[in-house]
């Protein structure tokens, strides 16, 4: 049956995630490579890695309300916001200026989702109502309303310009802080951190792939594409808006929670325009509305400034030759990457890796 | 009441300004259904081109403005032509998230070029006997917002003026009318995409020298000012040119009350709207109008057909 | 089985068996995380050793020969001091912050070749960029903390205590690029933070003490703006105080963090409740824009800047407000005496910025370079004591008499006890440094008669 | 089973502005009748099955579904009755295949939340397994087997009224709203479609209401047709009655 792509030989087969043994074992050799890699690369690369997870699972998070229902979300920032500071407000440390609980991981970090979701359906009475650039405008002014409030809930946020400290990392009672020693094993934080990222990575990937060859997914993907024949199939618009939302909002709470744990502290400065809309041109460049798309864009989006690097060492170019430092060079590419996949690949680089697999699919035989 | 008028004045001087980017907004989105996000970047290139002729080059200011000007209606043009015009027929969302892209392109040059040094504009209005500022009855007007009320004044009287009389004018409004039928009058569409774009920039040069002239400064921060014709574009209706007017006048009243009233009111009330409160205002009204009426105060509602 | 837990299951014995595989790998890496606290702070450090113990970021290969473009002038035969920086590149000081890393690196440059610090040349690794914000400040901290012995300089006063946690685990102890009172107790820095100058509440009241005796306005009503938990809520407790003292009334105070210091609404402020002084503890960009403001509207009241308020390019000609910053209403408290001042320190300091080829005379220079001092004196403490480990230097932290060649008064570190001697300047576009010294170590009735010896004033 | 219920407008009047779309119908289609609608183009055929799927609501009267008053009703909830429809311009969903369109009309029949999307519980997979199963009789029924996983956007005109078709029957309806089901299309998809239509109505057992102007076919295959012209319905009758009714003939003439 090899090599013969679409040969489904029943309906469970056709309709589970892994199609056939060989993208099983594909899956399995990339989740051991990313696995051993915390323990051979440097911590530097480590932290790219664990950082590309977590904008990869916020990314997925965007994607579920944007890519795949259609409705635009400039404020995905502002719910990554929520779940951090929830994180932080059940899993930190109480100080003099702000409030915390320090209670477990496996309360803060489903808990920060949660909060974040319940933002979102509290905000969705407004957002299902309205479509297209609306939306999209409302979702801007909850950038600036959710900035201004994180700026002055200082019990909460610490306030702004001073932000305050994330939770702590405990799992099941055992103090990660100082990493953990297993037997002759002994782990760092951050390898620690890596390894939480990449699981809750893998099963956010697993749940949107879930999501798109389900009830759910489709039935966003049919409010996206048209919104009244959608309603004619018995699908209530409200809802789905609403869960979509809502689902979107989890994710993205559950990356905020990770994300300030990483970075170690939070300060309301961060969930700018600017912050949100990264997120909107890293689920565009990966490939709006596909599984792998927002993956793609968030790895390409943490390793681009080191591949700049890269070739500027290679073609021997001083940091100082250049008219722009190089903050601003990766800025000025990012920008013209969002308009250049826009232009030319609007599938982004899922689009491109979609040409490519087809191509090596067919491989020798060009059609 | 001095401190009221005061108030209003300031008030009415940023409503000027926001005008100046909303009508901007209002003519692509009319002409393209594009909601175009680089309208407040054009704004501070603008701007920045004005600086660094009348300032770094040494050109008299006049000169300079005028160069400015016409240099970012140019520069508009040629995102168009380069940029927007491949996207023709792209979802709405597409196109939106091209813009931010654009906006980012701009401002990255722009904000290198500025660096951490505030820039000025060299304009006279500083060094004008009381620091440039004219004093009616205890109320003081900067030289620089009366400026701003008068060009944006002129310059809507200019625009119905054209739109009413002159060819390409009418060919505009025809053209967001019913883009089919235009083309099929014979009116090119693609130069009057291009003229939009050119108008929204020249509009937009104003409103970037009108934000950070005199002591006001360019900085990498300025564009946010810019921004907050946003909120006065969705007030008034996407599509509604005397719509973004009255939004401009809102958001700047409201953001000239909040300053001067803000911590009078709260020590009155014992509660505190929070620090910052000016810059959010704008956005809270946004809000809540868009609850009530989805298409803005003036914005004509779409139907649906099946 | 369902398909989701059958996967988690080979996930979590893919897992496990990685981790058993690599276990052997990562073994080494346990000695060098494992915190080694210090016991007491008190127990003595200066006692004269023949070997040196050295920790995380002292190696015994020279440094680089230039780091950031500037020569650390490193001994090739001797080893190397790692210090880190965490500067402001971007945000509000960004256009102070390379002039406060100028000053630093060239000190260090003088303090190599002049000796070292024993065995050790000293360099400042490659800045950091925090952008005045407190969370990128510890992803800088974070990036620093294993290659550095200390810290050169921790801009900000939120940003530092933001840090304080971390560098307490890791025994870092850092120069501040900030005045806060809490510097100078136990109860706030743990002894970590290495202050220099007077602290910004001193300033306050010095500002306050000064006006009242040497302007030649009557001053009355007064109103007071700042970054809050920065050095704007030091300055206005100092400002308080001594207004409290003096009878002043305080028509308003405008306390908000830098972030979102709105100047419409601080010059709103002026506007409808006009003061004869105001006491500013703001950022540079902000200043100007709020005197700029406020003369727009025909106000020019008496303004006591604190000292990051001001940077010397406001009386530049061809600045916009040249005039109304050499118009005799506005004055500052400076950190440290200005460029010019006729000190050893300053002498040397001078000779050495000549011999780079840096004429500028900016304060912020100054300032840079006498952050060191201090630091220097800590690393020779630790260097004599045997322990260059960051525990040792800690450990020499705690009590040491330090000395800055006449910049700053000399004194002993570790006290709980905050330096009240301030100084008090105009801008002055004649002068090279762009301000004149009025009044140098000067401590007014109120900062002279406050205790404090009772703790931070914030 | 559900009942079959009957549909009945009652004096429904239809106004956008100034302009009247419907002016005062009322008609019933019985259970299990293939009922037609006629009229020439803006007569207001499209806008009467607009008021029974619920997008737009009548100014006046009211449409009755058995004894629910679905005038009052979100399209959703019209189809959650058991009434299914097609469009005129065809509104599938672009970006998916035709598996997956079809797949969406079975979405009524799934019983199971997002967050069990989410997890793909066991419940989902049962679930999942008989859609597909349900989606593959409907592609076998009309026959379009070899365009299962192609999109839509590179079907041909014919191919996609007929998968317009297939996912309005996904939906197991028990009445078919059918919008010009044989609009643009050559002689021989015709046949193929009403050969469909037949199918549908006798060995489904379903009620059809279908809209058309292709007289021919509306007369071969209905059982009780309407005329409408300009809003206003002209007769109401069996075919054989309608061809000859003088004001049909009249207004075809009159307009085409």
């Amino acid at each position: 049956m090899r090599g013969r792509p679409n040969l489904y030989t029943d309906y469970q087969k056709e309709s589970s995630i892994f199609s056939n043994n060989t993208q099983k074992s594909w899956f399995g050799i990339l989740v051991t490579l990313s696995v051993a890699f915390c323990f051979l690369a440097s911590d530097y690369w480590i932290l790219l890695l664990t950082t590309s997870f977590l904008i990869a699972i916020a990314g997925w998070g965007l994607n579920i309300v944007s890519g795949l229902a259609g409705q635009i979300n400039l404020a995905h920032g502002v719910f990554i916001g929520v779940g951090a500071y929830a994180s932080a407000v059940i899993g930190g440390v109480a100080t003099s200026s702000v409030i915390g609980f320090e209670l477990d991981m496996i309360f803060w970090l489903p808990l920060a989702g949660v909060a974040a979701a319940i933002v979102g359906l509290i905000i969705a009475p407004i957002t299902v109502k309205l479509k297209g650039l609306n939306l999209a405008l409302v979702t801007l002014a909850l950038v600036f309303i959710g900035s201004h409030l994180f700026s002055n809930f200082k019990s909460v946020t610490g306030g702004a310009g001073l932000g305050r400290k994330v939770a702590t990392l405990k799992l099941f009672g055992v103090n990660l802080e100082r990493g953990i020693e297993i037997g002759t094993l002994y782990l760092q934080k951050n390898q620690i951190l890596y390894l939480v990222c990449l699981l809750t990575c893998i099963f956010a990937g697993l749940g949107v792939k879930n999501l798109v060859r389900s009830k759910a997914g489709r039935a966003y993907s049919a409010i996206r594409d048209g919104d009244i024949a959608a309603e004619a199939l018995g699908i209530n618009i409200f809802r789905h808006k609403a869960s979509a939302f809502a689902l979107s909002s989890f994710y993205g709470g559950i990356s905020g929670a990770l994300f300030f744990t990483v970075s170690g502290g939070v300060e309301p400065g961060t969930f700018s325009l600017l912050y949100s809309i990264t997120f909107v041109a890293i689920v565009v460049i990966g490939g709006a509305g596909t599984v792998l798309g927002p993956l793609f864009g968030a790895l390409f989006y943490t390793l681009f400034p080191a591949l700049i690097q890269f070739f500027l060492h290679i073609f021997e170019i001083g940091e100082s030759s250049l008219p722009l430092n190089l903050g601003q060079l990766e800025r000025l590419l990012f920008g013209l990457f969002i308009i250049l996949f826009l232009i030319f690949e609007p599938r982004g680089l899922w689009g491109i890796w979609f040409r490519l697999r087809n191509y090596f699919k067919a491989w020798p035989f060009s059609y | 009441m001095i401190i009221f008028l005061q108030a209003t004045v300031e008030g009415l001087s940023l409503a000027a300004i926001y005008s100046l980017v909303a009508i901007g907004f209002v003519l692509i989105y009319k002409a393209m259904e594009v909601l175009s996000f680089a309208q407040p970047a054009l704004a501070v290139v603008g701007a920045g081109i004005i600086s660094s002729l009348a300032v770094d080059r040494g050109i008299p200011f006049w000169l300079a403005l005028f160069l400015g000007v016409i240099l970012t209606g140019i520069l508009g043009l040629l995102i168009e032509r380069t940029f927007l015009r491949p996207m023709v027929g792209e979802p709405v969302f597409s196109v939106a998230v091209l813009t931010i892209g654009i906006d980012i392109l701009l401002r990255t040059v722009l904000d290198s070029w500025i660096g951490i040094n505030p820039k000025y504009m060299g304009d006279p209005f500083p060094t004008f006997g009381n620091f440039g500022a004219v004093n009616i009855g205890g109320v003081n007007i900067k030289y620089l917002e009366l400026a701003a009320l008068i060009t944006a004044i002129i310059l809507i009287i200019i625009l119905s003026i054209f739109f009413r009389k002159s060819k390409y004018g009418i060919a505009m409004r025809a053209t967001s009318y019913d883009q089919e039928a235009a083309m099929a009058q014979g009116i090119n569409v693609g130069r009057i995409f291009g003229l939009v774009w050119m108008i929204a920039g020249i509009l937009a040069a104003f409103a970037g020298f009108f934000i950070t002239g005199g002591f006001n400064t360019l900085s990498q921060f300025s564009f946010i000012s810019a921004l907050r014709a946003l909120p006065a574009v969705v007030i008034g209706g996407l599509d509604s040119i005397p719509g973004a007017v009255v939004g401009s006048v809102i958001i700047g009243l409201t953001q000239g009350y909040v300053a001067y009233y803000q911590l009078t009111f709260e020590s009155f009330v014992g509660f505190s709207f929070g620090n910052g409160f000016s810059v959010v205002a704008p956005y809270i009204i946004m809000f809540v109008i868009l609850i009530f009426k989805p298409d803005g105060l003036f914005g004509t509602e779409e139907v649906e057909r099946v | 089985m369902k398909p989701l837990r059958k996967q988690g299951i080979i996930l979590f014995t893919v897992l496990a068996l990685v981790l058993v595989a690599c276990g052997g790998a990562a073994e080494e890496t346990v000695e060098e995380t494992t915190p080694e606290v210090v016991e007491s702070l008190e127990s003595p450090a200066v006692t004269t050793a023949s070997t040196v113990d050295t920790g995380v970021g002292v190696t015994a290969e020279a440094c680089p020969e230039a780091i950031g473009g500037i020569p650390t002038g490193a001994d090739p035969t001797k080893g190397c001091i790692y210090l880190g920086l965490l500067n402001d590149y971007t945000g509000p000081y960004g256009p102070l912050g390379p002039a406060l890393e100028t000053g630093q690196r060239a000190f260090w440059l003088w303090a190599n070749q002049t000796g070292g610090v024993g065995d050790y040349s000293v360099a400042i690794v490659e800045g950091f960029d925090t952008g005045y914000n407190p969370q990128k400040h510890l992803e800088g901290y974070n990036a620093q903390r294993d290659s550095v012995a200390a810290i050169a300089m921790s801009l900000g006063t939120p940003q530092t205590l933001f840090i304080l946690d971390n560098m307490d685990a890791d025994n870092m102890i850092a120069a501040p690029m900030s005045w806060y009172s809490g510097w100078s107790y136990k109860s706030v820095d743990k002894g970590l933070v290495i202050e220099f100058g007077s602290a910004y509440c001193a300033d306050g009241m010095n500002a306050v003490d000064w006006a009242l005796a040497n302007y030649p306005v009557e001053v009355k009503t007064i109103g007071i703006m700042g970054y809050a938990g920065d050095y704007g809520g030091d300055y206005a407790k100092g400002v308080t105080a001594a207004a409290e003292a003096n009878g002043l009334t305080v028509a308003w105070e405008y306390i908000v963090p830098s972030p979102e210091f709105d100047v419409a609404q601080a010059v709103g402020l002026m506007v409808t409740k006009p003061v004869d002084a105001y006491f500013p503890a703001i950022g540079p960009t902000h200043m100007a824009q709020v005197a700029g403001g406020a003369l727009q509207q025909g106000l020019m009241p008496l303004s006591m800047m604190a000292a990051p308020s001001f940077n010397d390019a406001f009386v530049r000609e061809g600045f916009a407000l040249e005039q109304l910053f050499n118009s005799g209403s506005m004055y500052l408290m400076a950190f440290v005496a200005p460029y010019e001042a006729e000190t050893t320190g300053h002498g040397v300091m001078r000779a050495t910025l000549t011999s780079m080829g840096i004429d500028s005379a900016n304060t912020f220079i100054v300032a840079g370079w006498a952050s060191q001092h201090h630091l220097k004196g800590v690393l020779e403490a630790a260097n004599k004591g045997g322990d260059l480990s960051r525990a040792g230097i800690r450990r020499a932290a705690g009590s040491v008499y330090v000395d800055s060649d006449g910049m700053m008064p000399t004194r002993e570190l570790g006290q709980n006890r905050a330096d009240a001697e301030s100084f008090v300047a105009v801008p002055d576009g004649t002068i090279a440094s762009g301000v004149r010294l009025l009044a140098g170590n000067y401590v007014g009735p109120s900062a002279g008669g406050y205790d404090w010896e009772s703790g931070p004033c914030s | 089973m559900v009942v079959i219920e009957s549909l009945k407008f009652n004096n429904v009047t239809l106004k956008f502005g100034g302009i009247t779309a419907l002016n005062d119908i009322s008609f019933e289609v019985k259970p299990k009748k293939l009922y037609s609608i006629i009229g020439p183009n803006g007569a207001g055929k499209t806008s009467i099955f607009n008021c029974i799927s619920g997008i737009y609501r009548p100014t006046t009267g009211t449409v009755k579904y058995g004894d629910n008053n679905i005038n009052e009703l979100r399209p959703d909830e019209v189809a959650s009755l058991g009434i299914a429809r097609t469009f005129q311009n065809i509104e599938l969903f672009e970006n998916m295949t035709v598996l997956d369109n079809i797949l969406i009309g079975c979405h009524r029949q799934l019983n199971y939340g997002p967050i069990s999307s989410l997890l793909y519980s066991k419940k989902v997979k049962k679930n999942e397994i008989q859609a597909r199963k349900n989606a593959e009789e409907i592609i076998d029924f009309l026959e379009i087997e070899q365009f299962r996983y192609s999109y839509i956007m590179s079907l041909p005109y014919g191919v996609q009224k007929r998968v317009e078709l297939g996912r309005a029957l996904a939906m197991n309806p028990d009445m078919l709203l059918l919008d010009e089901p044989a609009a643009g299309m050559n002689n021989e998809e015709t046949e193929d479609i009403a050969r469909f239509i037949i199918d549908i109505h006798e060995e489904m057992k379903k009620t059809i209401i279908m809209v058309d102007h292709d007289m021919n076919m509306v007369m071969d295959i209905a059982e009780e047709v309407m005329v409408l012209n300009f809003g206003e319905k002209l007769a109401e009758g069996v075919p054989a009655e309608i061809v000859k009714d003088k004001k049909v003939i009249d207004a075809y003439l009159g307009v085409s």
